[in-house]
């Protein structure tokens, strides 16, 4: 029996896995200190290397290449980034808009010259939802949380890795110490450049995994833009999960919650409420939980640290 | 982008602006193919560009006017302020505006009655149903995606007159995750077949009833083929007609500055049955739904007068 | 400390701009031959569609005026209220959602004022169209003084608000009256800003625009307000204890400014512009205006410069697409492109010299 | 010879753009020793240490550690590696992690808390310097955190243990209690060193067996301890003819060198039974009266944490009073012991950071000229080492922003001055300048309020003494014994 509330929950979990996917790395990076403006174009450009890998290998196996192709293409994209902000300690924000406009540009054009003007429609193989037997029985949770496709699953082993990586690891260690202090890290043995490059590139794999996850476990297809904003609303969704693992996933699922129920709420057919109070819900939302717990506090001390004159 | 062809310097000059990406296979790639239909027709030259804020629309109507192309398709309602600033100093330019309604000496708008369609739609999408409740999905609210909408209500009505209709928004015409979780979520309220207008967005809303097993119908061009099982038929304009239908008159000079209106009366929109599904729709059902059109191609059906279409109104026209 | 980490670039800068000549010209060449290779691989020629790119900016006075300037205005007044909220340490995201406050409130006081005389509704309609971007501001500011959300945060939140807000406005109150397009009614003549150069649309918010970033350089430099500002951008820890700078109300008129420069550019761009307010009147300005600020160093009078560069690369880009048949995605890489390398440009020489030292 | 040399720097040179911070400067620091390192502010002390620990790049010259050369690129891991530990003059510790978090970082695999524990714990019972590893280092007293950086080095084996300046933020027992533990270092473990740095050439002839000394990054003079006595220390730093009485007063100061007031006059401050909240609203001080004298220095003697902190911005306007009544002049000038964190624009030139003393109250146009003129004037005055008012603060030294600092809140004679650890880090030449200025002040009838964690200080200066125990004031005769008894709650 699948009642309005399971569907919402599934609803509200399918819709964070992506978000949770691109915060998780952005996390990982602004953890060392680098705002990576450019996740936008990190998941866009995940998306088509997933909708390319996955077509042309087809079946379950190109489920597979289209994750480690996403994946793979989120680190080519940051690694431009990287290149920016950490070698040439170009200001992050600037190179990421920058990084974001090349994205979309660079994916349209690849998708017009591999797809032509047809597109590639609903034929890219997708993972189902795999519903684990018994859990998802549970009330309540159960369709939600266990009736998802893998890729949600394989959150519920990051999530707590991460955030036992970051407090029970050196590495862990290392990247923090980095994002909160670079002198202080350099002092210490660390390369904060170093360190601070993998974290971008960490955080571009995993929005790279988000893009793929947007076709290969979501849509099935390809649009240039299909990102729409999704690495902004990551961006905040680490700000509103306080820089830790669990807050981000709690946040992911927060505002995948909220947009689960503006979908609802629009599905009730209450026509004389204007659609566009529904389409800012998940917005307010953030913005009213954002006032009961303030977040200023937990941002890594050298965050964006920018390398900016000012003039 | 539009490919430039050699042709000859007095040959006919068209450009296209479009609102939203060629690739959408929708709304903005059926006006493009449009496009290519004059070329490859008329050997014509033709231009277009993807521009979707109004601060861009008169600069490039101006550039195009400035280089003597004959004809620029402004493909949205959204252009025609623009258009109808810019007629003026451009006499030797017809500036036609898709879903527009103003009208001067070189300024036309041009609307599809895409609600015939629709509202043939709806009359099979209410007998599909075994719910009795039905969907509908645009990207934005805008007048011929509301007219649509309203029809095919009608349309399912007039089938089965306590049919429900939930309609719903994405604020967007690209997010693919977007038009299926929305799809979803009118599914797990009982909807069984999703009429939509989302462009690019309406791939996921295919993707949803694939998934879930329910029926969906495309928009603007054939898309029948995408999810063969699942999309009942599509509401298709015939872009290439279309666009040369308007590209000859003004090719010959018989262009007089009239709103075009193109419907099922000549042909220009259709619902474009899914073979698949022809064994589906009863034939009563289907003798209707044709009568319904018979009777639209005609002239004698008055279901929709007081659909508010802009070329059913006077047409405004162009303040000098 | 000073660890090759957060070395301050300032007096490194001095010292590297040694040879701008032939840095310039290896930028340039690399620009070119990055440019040059894609076109061609994309099969395009590239002498016709940079051609394309560099008249529809600059090629001829329309197109200065009408395609480059009039994409600056925008661009200058919302990169001078992001300049002046990141001078006072202000992460304004949300020029955009201040541009849409702008416009919708003159587009409103417009739609209302039609008997009243237009040196009045003009200026009037203005002015609230900057207390509104400046309202849409406060809402960040406040979140941030009552509850300590940051405004990176906050402020982009609230373009999406402000975005819905707009889409809600073109189809109930101030929808146009036949009530079928999502759109404002058109201004009347006298309701538009007059234009600079008859046969150009370069219109009077050029004058604003170069005004107001003059006025702002000149407050920031040399008056005490200006200073204020700067030293709680500076250092708000010093700029307590040692001037008494009451830092939390520097930082909420900071935000307030900086809203109501990018509510004026909202209402330029209604009044000088489109004419009237649709959803889509702002292709992310507001956006753009972040890096417009940021690589004008925050200066005020740079923001004009930068806005140009980027309403010639907007301008260019159109071009491109209309006359030299390159598709928008490569319209946009080729621009993103031409950023990258603007903004190595800015550092590689710095970067050279900074891991010598 | 070089076998016993724990630490041997060899023709080192260092420029950074026009400043030549190291010049052919060569340190041997043999086994089982205390080295000190001695000159004055920007002599190149630190830099000469951080090209040992590998944080900064020689132009020219050879590391070698324990004998063996390293070769470039040399990293602070590979110096870490090599068993060489720096305690930085300016914390190099993540303030927003734990001690433990701190001492682990720069290994490598698991980071296990128990076992940093259990490592914390062996450190401290060995060698007295206590930490609770859980603590937040931000929330740590700067004594512990000088521990903390201290342990940080000795939990990895260093054998040879920079310390820049460790004594510069702890209290004189402290400081005394830490450089006894580095002789116990040496004297347990005969192939381990030290190198400290200090501006107290005391404390290096009683500790040190060699020393070293620079001057503008040249070494002038190098040999065993006591071939050197203060007096030729002083004269190597400064140069021949360079020795002032003033600075001959801070080499070997004496609390008998102390100049009564000229004579104090009306009550400037007074506070009455005032409690005072933290902005965490923890009340850090209770009941607290006491008054301050136009032309009279009062010294605040108190252990770190104690509600000096508090007290001190409580009176200067910074901080409201809970409880009691304070009268005080509003236009108080008042110098924090941040100077980087609360007194300066670091980016901003000299002149901009004279007009931030009153940017708070200006309004209308900012006279640049004007000034610009009056910071030129103020720099000559007293004796502010810049180039010209235009420079930048952050390319003045330690030293010189301080004074500059102390003379932006003199400049337009404010009624009341109080000042909190005004000369921390400062050589003694610049600490005399300092000093110099303060009694200035206070002839000049202003009523100054002292607070240093250097109890010498605070006995050279002050004409009269509050001790600060736990948030309670007391006022006590100015004698040694008696102030550090009442510092510490004994009666
Ligand atoms: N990062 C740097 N950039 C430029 N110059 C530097 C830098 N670090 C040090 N210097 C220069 O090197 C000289 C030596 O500085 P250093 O910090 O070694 O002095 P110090 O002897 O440690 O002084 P103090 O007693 O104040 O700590 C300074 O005068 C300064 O001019
Ligand atoms: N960015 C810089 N550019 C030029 N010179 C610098 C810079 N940073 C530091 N210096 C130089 O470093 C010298 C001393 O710096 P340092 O920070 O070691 O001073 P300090 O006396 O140790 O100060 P503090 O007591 O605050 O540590 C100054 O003389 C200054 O000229
Ligand atoms: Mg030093
Ligand atoms: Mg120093």
């Amino acid at each position: 029996m699948i009642t309005p509330v399971d569907d919402f929950l599934a609803a509200a979990v399918r819709t964070a896995t992506p978000l949770a996917l691109a915060a998780l790395g952005e996390c990982i990076t602004e953890r060392g200190g680098v705002i990576n403006i450019g996740l936008e174009g990190a998941i866009i450009c995940g998306a088509l290397a997933a909708t390319i890998a996955a077509g042309t290998v087809g079946g379950p196996l190109g489920v597979t290449a289209g994750f480690t192709a996403g994946a793979l293409a989120g680190v080519v994209v940051t690694l431009l980034f990287a290149l920016f902000t950490v070698y040439l300690r170009a200001d992050q924000i600037i190179t990421g808009t920058a990084i974001t406009l090349l994205s979309l540009g660079f994916t349209g054009l690849v998708y017009k010259t591999v797809y032509g003007t047809t597109g590639v429609g609903l034929t890219i193989p997708t993972i189902g939802d795999v519903p684990i037997p018994g859990l998802s029985q549970l009330p309540l949770v159960g369709r939600a949380l266990f009736a998802q496709p893998v890729i949600t699953y394989a959150l519920y082993a990051i999530v707590p890795f991460l955030a036992w990586w970051f407090v029970r690891t050196h590495a862990g260690l290392a990247l923090r110490a980095t994002g909160e202090s670079p002198d202080a890290a350099l002092a210490a043995g660390i390369q904060p450049r170093t360190v601070q490059a993998l974290a971008v590139l960490a955080g571009g794999a995993f929005a790279g995994v988000a893009g793929a996850t947007l076709v290969l476990a979501q849509s099935g297809t390809f649009v240039e833009g299909m990102s729409a904003g999704k690495g902004f609303i990551a961006i905040a969704i680490v700000v509103l999960g306080r820089w830790t693992p669990l807050g981000v996933a709690g946040a992911a699922l927060l505002f995948g919650g909220a947009s689960a129920l503006q979908y609802l709420f629009q599905s009730l057919g209450w026509r004389e409420v204007p659609y566009q109070l529904f389409l800012a819900l998940p917005y307010v939302l953030t913005l009213l939980v954002l006032a009961r717990a303030s977040a200023r506090s937990q941002a890594p001390a050298a965050l964006a640290r920018r390398q900016l004159t000012v003039g | 982008g539009g490919e430039q062809t050699a042709a000859t310097s007095d040959a006919l000059r068209v450009a296209l602006l479009t609102p939203g990406p060629i690739s959408d296979q929708a709304w903005n790639g059926g006006a493009y193919e449009g496009l290519m239909a004059i070329r490859d027709s008329l050997g014509a030259n033709v231009s277009h560009i993807q521009t979707k804020t109004p601060a861009e629309f008169e600069e490039n109507f101006r550039q195009y006017g400035a280089q003597g192309y004959r004809m620029v398709v402004g493909h949205g309602f959204e252009f025609q302020d623009a258009a109808a600033r810019v007629a003026p100093d451009y006499p030797g330019t017809i500036f036609i505006c898709t879903s527009g309604d103003m009208l001067g000496p070189n300024l036309s708008g041009m609307n599809f009655a895409f609600e015939e369609a629709s509202f043939q739609a709806g009359m099979i999408a209410a007998r599909l149903s075994t719910s009795g409740v039905i969907g509908a999905i645009a990207g934005t609210e805008l007048p011929p995606v509301r007219a649509s909408f309203t029809a095919f209500e009608r349309g399912a009505k007039l089938i089965r007159p306590d049919i429900r209709l939930l309609v719903a928004y994405l604020g967007t015409w690209d997010d693919v995750a977007a038009g299926k979780e929305q799809a979803l979520a009118l599914i797990a309220r009982g909807a069984d077949v999703v009429f939509q207008n989302a462009d690019a967005a309406g791939l996921g809303i295919f993707a949803a009833a694939k998934e879930k097993n329910v029926l969906t119908f495309g928009a603007n061009a054939d898309q029948n083929e995408i999810a063969p099982d699942h999309i009942v038929g599509s509401i298709v304009i015939n872009w290439p007609r279309v666009m040369l239908t308007v590209a000859r008159e003004v090719q010959d000079s018989a262009y007089r500055g009239t709103l075009y209106q193109f419907g099922m009366r000549r042909n220009m929109v259709s619902l474009v049955l899914n073979p698949r599904f022809e064994s589906r729709i009863p034939a009563d059902l289907r003798a209707q739904v044709d009568s319904v059109g018979t009777a639209i191609v005609e002239g004698r059906f008055h279901d929709m007068d007081d659909i508010l279409q802009p070329a059913d109104r006077p047409a405004r026209q162009n303040a000098p | 400390m000073d660890t090759p980490i957060a070395a301050p670039s300032l007096p490194v800068r001095v010292a590297v701009l040694r040879s701008p000549l032939a840095q310039a010209a290896a930028l340039t060449a690399l620009t070119l031959g990055v440019l040059v290779t894609l076109l061609l691989a994309t099969g395009h020629d590239p002498g016709v569609a940079l051609r394309a790119l560099a008249r529809g900016a600059f090629g001829s006075w329309y197109a200065f005026t009408s395609a480059t300037l009039v994409r600056a205005v925008p661009l200058a007044l919302t990169g001078l209220a992001v300049a002046l909220a990141f001078r006072a340490g202000l992460l304004n995201i949300g020029a955009e959602g201040q541009l849409l406050a702008g416009a919708a409130a003159t587009a409103a006081v417009l739609g209302a004022f039609t008997s009243v005389s237009a040196v009045i509704a003009l200026p009037v309609a203005l002015l609230v169209g900057m207390i509104c971007g400046a309202l849409w501001a406060g809402m960040a500011a406040l979140l941030r003084q009552r509850f300590g959300v940051l405004e990176v945060i906050s402020t982009i939140m609230l373009n999406y608000v402000a975005l819905y807000l707009v889409g809600w406005l073109v189809r109930g109150p101030l929808q146009e009256p036949s009530r079928i397009y999502p759109q404002s009614e058109g201004l009347a003549r006298a309701f538009q800003l007059p234009t600079l150069f008859t046969g150009t649309r370069l219109h009077v918010g050029l004058v604003l625009a170069v005004g107001l970033s003059t006025l702002a350089w000149w407050w920031l430099r040399s008056t005490a307000g200006g200073f204020r500002l700067r030293t709680v951008g500076m250092n708000p820890s010093a700029a307590f204890t040692i001037g008494r700078v009451n830092v939390s109300r520097v930082s909420v008129w900071a935000f307030l400014v900086s809203g109501a420069l990018a509510g004026l550019a909202g209402a330029v761009e209604l009044t000088g512009v489109t004419y009237a307010l649709y959803e889509s009147i702002s292709p992310g300005y507001g956006y753009t205006a972040i890096a417009v600020a940021l690589l004008a160093r925050l200066n005020p009078l740079g923001v004009l410069g930068t806005a140009v560069l980027f309403g010639a690369l907007q301008a260019g880009g159109n071009a491109m697409q209309r006359d030299a048949g390159v598709p928008i995605a490569l319209v946009h890489v080729v621009e993103a492109i031409i950023i990258l390398l603007v903004i190595a440009g800015d550092r590689l020489p710095a970067t050279r010299a900074e891991r010598s030292a | 010879m070089t076998a016993s040399l724990a630490l041997s720097l060899r023709g080192i040179h260092k420029q950074f753009g026009a400043v030549r911070a190291l010049h052919d400067v060569t340190l041997a620091v043999r086994a089982g020793t205390v080295h000190a390192l001695l000159g004055e502010n920007g002599a190149g002390k630190s830099t000469l240490m951080r090209i040992a620990f590998g944080l900064v790049r020689a132009d020219r010259g050879t590391v070698d550690v324990l004998g063996t050369t390293c070769a470039p690129p040399f990293t602070p891991s590979m110096a870490i590696a090599a068993g060489v530990g720096m305690v930085h003059q300016h914390f190099s510790l993540v303030s927003a992690m734990t001690v433990s978090e701190n001492i682990a970082l720069g290994s490598q695999g698991r980071y296990d808390p128990a076992t940093v524990h259990a490592q914390v714990r062996r450190i401290g019972e060995r060698t007295g310097l206590v930490l609770d590893p859980n603590a937040r280092v931000s929330e740590l007293p700067v004594s512990a955190q000088q521990r903390c950086e201290i342990v940080k080095a000795l939990a990895r084996d260093a054998r040879i243990l920079i310390l820049d300046e460790p004594t510069a933020v702890l209290a004189p027992d402290e400081a005394q209690a830490l450089l006894a533990w580095l002789r116990t270092f040496v004297a347990e473990h005969p192939s381990h060193a030290v190198v400290l740095i200090t501006h107290k050439l005391r404390d290096a002839l009683a500790m040190a067996d060699d020393i070293t000394v620079l001057r503008r990054g040249e070494r002038v003079a190098a040999g065993v301890a006591h071939t050197f006595t203060e007096a030729s220390l002083a004269d190597a730093m400064l140069g021949p003819g360079e020795r002032t009485h003033a600075v001959q007063q801070e080499v070997m100061p004496r609390v008998d060198a102390h100049t009564d007031s000229v004579g104090a006059h009306h009550n400037v401050i007074t506070a009455d039974a005032i409690d005072v909240r933290d902005p965490r609203n923890v009340l850090r001080v209770r009941g607290a009266s006491f008054t301050v004298r136009a032309g009279e220095i009062v010294g605040v003697a108190a252990v770190e944490g104690s509600g000096q902190h508090e007290l001190l911005r409580a009176v200067a306007g910074m901080l409201s009073i809970a409880n009691g009544r304070l009268s005080a002049p509003s236009d108080i000038a008042f110098v924090p012991e941040d100077r980087h964190r609360d007194a300066l624009l670091l980016d901003a030139s000299l002149t901009e950071n004279l007009a931030l003393r009153d940017a708070g109250t200006r309004s209308g146009r900012m006279e640049w000229r004007t000034l610009a003129t009056r910071t030129a004037a103020l720099l000559t005055k007293r004796d502010v080492r810049a180039r010209d008012a235009q420079v930048n603060a952050r390319t003045l030294s330690g030293g010189n922003q301080q004074k500059f600092i102390l003379a932006r809140a003199l400049d337009d004679a404010p009624p009341a001055l109080i000042v909190e650890n005004p000369t921390r880090g400062l050589d003694f030449r610049a600490t005399a300048d300092v000093h110099d200025a303060l009694r200035d002040a206070r002839d000049a009838g202003i009523a100054v309020l002292l607070y240093s964690s250097d109890l010498d200080e605070v006995l050279a200066l002050a004409d009269r003494v509050l001790a600060l125990h736990n948030g309670v004031v007391h006022e006590v005769p100015r004698d040694r014994a008696i102030v550090g008894r009442a510092m510490l709650g004994a009666a």
